[in-house]
């Protein structure tokens, strides 16, 4: 199965690249931009055809190594 | 003394932690391959600076799972003295022996300068040498130096005195316009709660001697080896401030 | 190549090989080649790697002198330092790829010559670069430089190789061709240098490092490539740089090296598979039979062609000594690296490639290494020469707003402070950097001696393009004074040659005498070529750049405390500038920034006056009698005084000056871009036997004032033809300009 | 507008990261997961009530900075 993981700072935790971003976006013209918020997204193949388990396992796989939870939250789908 | 230096694949000041402890202050030390689960009688454990495992994913992620971690796990419960400088203090994190988390400097530049830091607690094994408040020179080289971790902890840190180094201006004063990357509080470097565990973004290793310019970061890895000097290893207990 | 001409036209013309080549190439078969060995002919014999326009005038350089280990040839060169070691230095272009993606092409461009120096034994201890971009009034300029130090840094910093120097300067003309540069050195044992041999019929080859993909499949081609319009829509598949990747491979290469199990080994930069091969059996003239079935892939359904030309990068190929396989194995899977044994040395100067059984390429090593095409190119001066050097100096008014010159010359970028730059850069890692940037040349200990290196990168191609000759030997005379006021004795130089499209008469008159340049002041330093990289066809819609033979010269210093930096030590030291100041305005970033010309003819030089200043000053350097000391070059005397008052590390020290102008103009006295001049500061004792042991020498010298005080003052005496002015600024506001003006201008948006 | 963007590496590119995630996953235990691939996902809100020309506008932004067109490829949800 595909996982698509999503890893994004946690509210409230200040995002210096989406400033950098959002600032440099100002700076292009594009005046009505705001809220820029970057994190990661993963892709990858779990060979695991029951999806409960795949869940379980992409769930393991983002509390051990793919997220900080100090700092980030995340989110998957699976197909 | 015999001091461990961890080698992790990535790390890039191994050999610099090497020459320091070694040639400039005369002690034994042993590198250790980040494979290795043992580690034979060492009085301390230095986590070097680097970009181990590329920095890819998060500074420290991934070289937090090697098998030497497991050993040093255990060497800190027990006591034992155990150094993290830059990336060694991001891979101390991530493997939760220090509370908090790395973000992204705010220039989001790789920064390599020149810092000022002022010693906020000199009853630790690793300033024993430094007068409390004294300010040193110590350069910093890093792009995650930008310190956070949640209010809660913050206030626990700073009421057992375990923010051991703060970014000052030359005069020692704690500034927003002294403080490199971004980080909580200007905090450059923090000890655990039983005070044998110090995390630190600056290079002490890399102002060791005169001939470099500098030799503040001496007073830091001689306190280690004074405090190893004076204390048997296990009784080391922990730190008041 | 069962193909008809139009196909073959249209084949040739993709594979940038023109008819004659192509006759070449059936001669040497003597048959058709197949699509894949076109492809190899293709990539070995663009400029890039055969050298084709340059190898007859490289011939000419000074290549020889008793420390040099290794010459031109190799992957780098090396000299000998004593002590049984030898620095291992190479300087190598990145030009075209930084420019379709600054950040990936100038990082791989750093892990190219980091590979260069490490194949060779050696274990890298410092980086330089050396930048050229155009104007950062232009957003785009401003990206592409952003992304240059960027892959810089990323590459460098993970390598956990200081980047400890370096150069950049600024002008329009390399807008659609930056110039990015990278130099290395490292430190080797004089008899355990490594070399790109496949000595020994039968012995194993062995590829190890990344996976191949279709990275930058023709990138040497394309680097031999002038851009037009379509460039930027051109995408060639990118090369991306894997610096942990290359840390491993480093660590890798050394435990390989220190265990004798290697006959020769090289890296795969550009021509990836093919020209490592190849060129490793040719060194050793013989054979070697290649099987891909075993090359590590990191792509499926990757075709013989595509395998042989790739440049996917932290790759490299070693001979091992029969026997060692496992050994070799098991080294490179402890540091995490793919790695297999691909094919053998052979007796038959073959390369023969083969893919599933099949033999799908065979052509003589020799061939496709150094038999390819030697162009003895037409040259002749453009018409535009005689426009360039002609300036009449009476249409220039002389400056009167001494104070205003002096600060917007402090601004222009190619003056002003890099440390926007060199921040960026790791240049402490390893902890040998006595002298970090900053000074004239950075400095850098050699452990487990007492000895020091010094390095440099140098080239003013202004002046270059006003005399390509002149500005070829006062680009060496400036990296050795750099080297010497550094306290370093030059013992070695590599360069990489930045020139335009060599099919043109005047940009090969440029580039021919350029070498005439360069070998005839190394010859009068006694300074070797050992080696270096030329990069043609810089060049776009028929504009190229100015001609630009980079230089990156290392000197030794034998006791590491005597390692000297430019800026002013103590209040109340004696300033002394040595050497004579000329009516020398052709060409200064003053006539650029104030009166917006590029024209006159370069500084006058003479290497005996040149050559004798250098002497002197290392003598009193090493005697200790020396508190600092700078040389004079981009904006004169003036911006010198500024940079030894404003440079140093803790903080600007005033200073006040008395010139005598004489029959000089103002701007000239102090704007102008006079050689061999020296600013000198001393306790203030010893000033006066200092002054009369250089006149002594016949060395021009002058008390011209004293460290101190919250202001540079700069009084110019009336002189013979005209007034006298002043320049009275307070030191803060010196500091500040010449600090933050790159950062300011690379910030707007 | 809430523009989500998801910038990834064009195939055949190669992805270091991705690369060291994968063997850093196989080595604590999950050996069954392959073809890791990294990319950047945002979020930025566009103060642009006309859907077409917030698309115009999310699209000019990748284009001109939020993607490097030339090793990278985007897409983008508009809400
Ligand atoms: N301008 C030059 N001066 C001296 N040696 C040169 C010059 N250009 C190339 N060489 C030598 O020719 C050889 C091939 O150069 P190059 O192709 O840049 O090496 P590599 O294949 O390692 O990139 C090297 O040994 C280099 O030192
Ligand atoms: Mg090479």
């Amino acid at each position: 199965m595909k996982a698509k993981i999503h890893v994004t700072l946690k509210q409230g935790i200040l995002d210096p690249q989406g400033k950098a971003i959002e600032h440099a976006l100002d700076s292009l013209g594009f005046k009505n931009t705001e809220n820029v918020r970057v994190g990661k997204y993963m892709e990858l193949d779990v060979k695991e055809t029951d999806k409960a388990k795949a869940e379980a396992q992409v769930k393991s796989m983002c509390e051990k190594l793919l997220a900080n939870t100090i700092i980030e939250e995340y989110r998957y789908e699976l197909q | 003394m015999k001091i461990g230096v961890l080698v992790f694949p990535g790390s890039n000041c191994d050999h610099d932690c090497q020459h320091v402890f070694q040639d400039v202050l005369g002690q034994q030390v042993q590198m250790i391959w980040h494979k290795e689960t043992t580690m034979s009688a060492l009085d301390a454990v230095v986590i070097p600076g680097g970009f181990s495992y590329g920095d890819y994913l998060r500074t420290g992620a991934i070289a937090r799972f090697s098998p030497v971690m497991k050993t040093v796990k255990e060497f800190a419960q027990t006591g034992g003295l155990v150094l993290g400088i830059c990336n060694g203090f991001q891979i101390l994190l991530e493997a939760g022996l220090l509370p908090g988390a790395m973000l992204r400097n705010r220039s989001l530049h790789f920064v390599c300068k020149d810092t000022y830091v002022r010693v906020e607690n000199a009853a630790t094994p690793f300033t024993g040498a430094c007068r409390p408040g004294q300010v040193l020179k110590i350069p910093i080289a890093h792009a995650e130096g930008n310190y956070y971790t949640d209010p809660v902890t913050l206030a626990g840190l700073q009421a057992n005195a375990q923010v051991v180094f703060r970014y000052c201006t030359q005069d020692g004063k704690v500034a927003p316009e002294a403080n490199p990357n971004g980080s909580l509080d200007n905090i450059a470097g923090i000890r655990n709660a039983e005070g044998n565990v110090l995390g630190m973004m600056p290079h002490p290793e890399r102002c060791a001697e005169d001939l470099l310019g500098n030799a503040d970061g001496r007073l830091i890895l001689t306190s280690m080896v004074e405090f190893l000097r004076k204390k048997p290893l296990k009784m080391v207990e922990a730190w008041p401030a | 190549m069962k193909t008809n001409t139009a196909d073959v036209k249209e084949l040739l013309a993709q594979h940038n090989l023109t008819d004659d080549e192509f006759k070449k190439i059936v001669e040497i078969l003597g048959r058709e080649p197949n699509i894949t060995e076109l492809g190899m002919f293709s990539v070995m014999w663009s400029e890039h790697c055969s050298y084709k326009s340059s190898r007859v005038h490289l011939k000419k350089l000074p290549t020889t002198g008793p420390r040099v280990v290794q010459g031109p040839g190799e992957n780098a060169g090396a000299v000998d330092i004593g002590d049984g070691l030898c620095v291992v230095f190479k300087m190598e272009s990145h030009n075209h790829p930084s420019y379709i993606e600054p950040y990936q092409g100038a990082a791989t461009g750093v892990g190219g010559i980091l590979r260069d120096v490490f194949t060779m034994g050696a274990r890298p201890i410092a980086l330089l670069d050396s930048l050229r971009f155009g104007g950062l009034e232009s957003a785009k300029n401003r990206h592409l430089m952003r992304g240059v130090v960027a892959g810089i840094a990323g590459y460098g910093n993970c390598m956990g190789v200081p980047t400890v120097g370096g150069e950049v300067r600024f002008d329009d003309i390399y807008s659609l061709n930056p110039i990015v540069n990278a130099f290395c050195l490292g430190i080797a044992h004089k008899d355990k240098i490594f070399r790109g041999t496949a000595a020994g019929v039968g012995n194993p080859v062995i590829y190890f490092g990344s996976k191949t993909g279709r990275d930058g499949i023709h990138g040497a081609t394309m680097a031999s490539d002038a851009f037009d319009d379509e460039s930027d829509q051109k995408r060639p598949t990118v090369q991306v740089g894997d610096p942990f990747q290359e840390k491993l491979l480093l660590e890798a290469c050394l435990e390989l090296m220190a265990n004798d199990l290697l006959v020769g080994i090289q890296d795969m930069g550009a021509a990836g598979l093919t020209s490592s091969s190849c060129e490793m059996a040719s060194r050793a003239g013989n054979g070697i039979e290649l099987d891909l079935t075993h090359v590590p892939r990191r792509e499926p359904g990757m075709t013989p062609y595509e395998l042989m030309l790739s440049e996917s990068q932290e790759r490299m190929l070693m001979v091992a000594k029969a026997g060692k396989e496992e050994e070799c194995v098991r080294i490179c899977q402890k540091w995490d690296l793919d790695v297999a044994v691909v094919g053998k040395v052979t007796g038959d100067g073959m390369l023969r490639v083969l893919d599933q059984g099949q033999v799908v390429a065979e052509i003589p090593a020799k061939a496709l290494a150094d038999d390819g095409p030697r162009y003895e190119r037409p040259y002749s001066p453009p018409a535009y020469q005689d426009m360039l050097t002609n300036l009449n100096y009476d249409s220039i008014p002389d400056v009167k707003e001494a104070n205003a010159a002096l600060l917007t010359l402090l601004s222009s970028p190619t003056i002003a402070s890099k440390r926007w730059v060199y921040e960026q850069y790791d240049h402490m890692v390893r902890t040998n950097t006595i002298v970090r940037p900053g000074s004239d040349a950075a400095v850098v200990r050699i452990k487990g001696t007492n000895k020091a290196v010094a390095m440099t990168v140098d080239c003013n191609g202004r002046y270059c393009l006003l005399h390509p000759y002149e500005g070829a030997r006062l680009a060496v005379v400036e990296a050795a004074r750099n080297l010497v006021c550094s306290g370093a004795v030059p013992i070695g130089l590599t360069d990489c040659l930045n020139f335009g499209n060599p099919e043109r008469p005047d940009i090969m008159w440029q580039f021919v005498l350029a070498i005439e340049g360069l070998k005839e002041a190394c010859e009068h330093f006694k300074i070797p070529i050992v080696s270096g990289n030329v990069s043609f066809y810089n060049e776009t819609n028929g504009l190229s750049i100015y001609p630009t033979p980079m230089l990156g010269m290392v000197g030794l210093i034998e006791d590491a405390g005597q390692a000297m930096t430019q800026w002013f030590r103590e209040d109340g030291d004696a300033i002394i500038l040595l050497g004579k100041t000329r009516d020398d305005l052709g060409g200064s970033e003053y006539l650029k920034v104030l009166q917006h010309r590029e024209q006159g003819s370069p500084p006058w030089l003479s290497l005996e006056t040149e050559k004798a200043l250098q002497d002197f000053v290392l003598k009193v350097i090493h005697e200790g009698l020396v508190q600092s000391a700078h040389d004079c070059s981009d904006g004169g005397l003036a911006v010198a005084l500024a940079e030894c008052c404003v440079s140093g590390p803790s903080g600007a020290r005033g200073a006040v000056v008395k010139l005598r102008l004489d029959s000089l103009r103002r701007d000239a006295l102090l704007f102008g871009e006079s050689q061999s001049r020296i600013i000198l500061s001393t306790r203030p004792k010893v000033a006066a036997s200092l002054l009369s042991r250089a006149m002594e020498a016949g060395i021009p010298a002058a008390h011209i004032g004293t460290v101190g005080g919250g202001r540079l003052v700069i009084e110019v005496e009336q002189g013979r033809h005209s007034e006298g002015c002043r320049i009275d600024l307070p030191i803060d506001q010196v500091s500040d300009r010449w600090a933050h003006a790159l950062e300011e201008q690379l910030s707007q948006e």
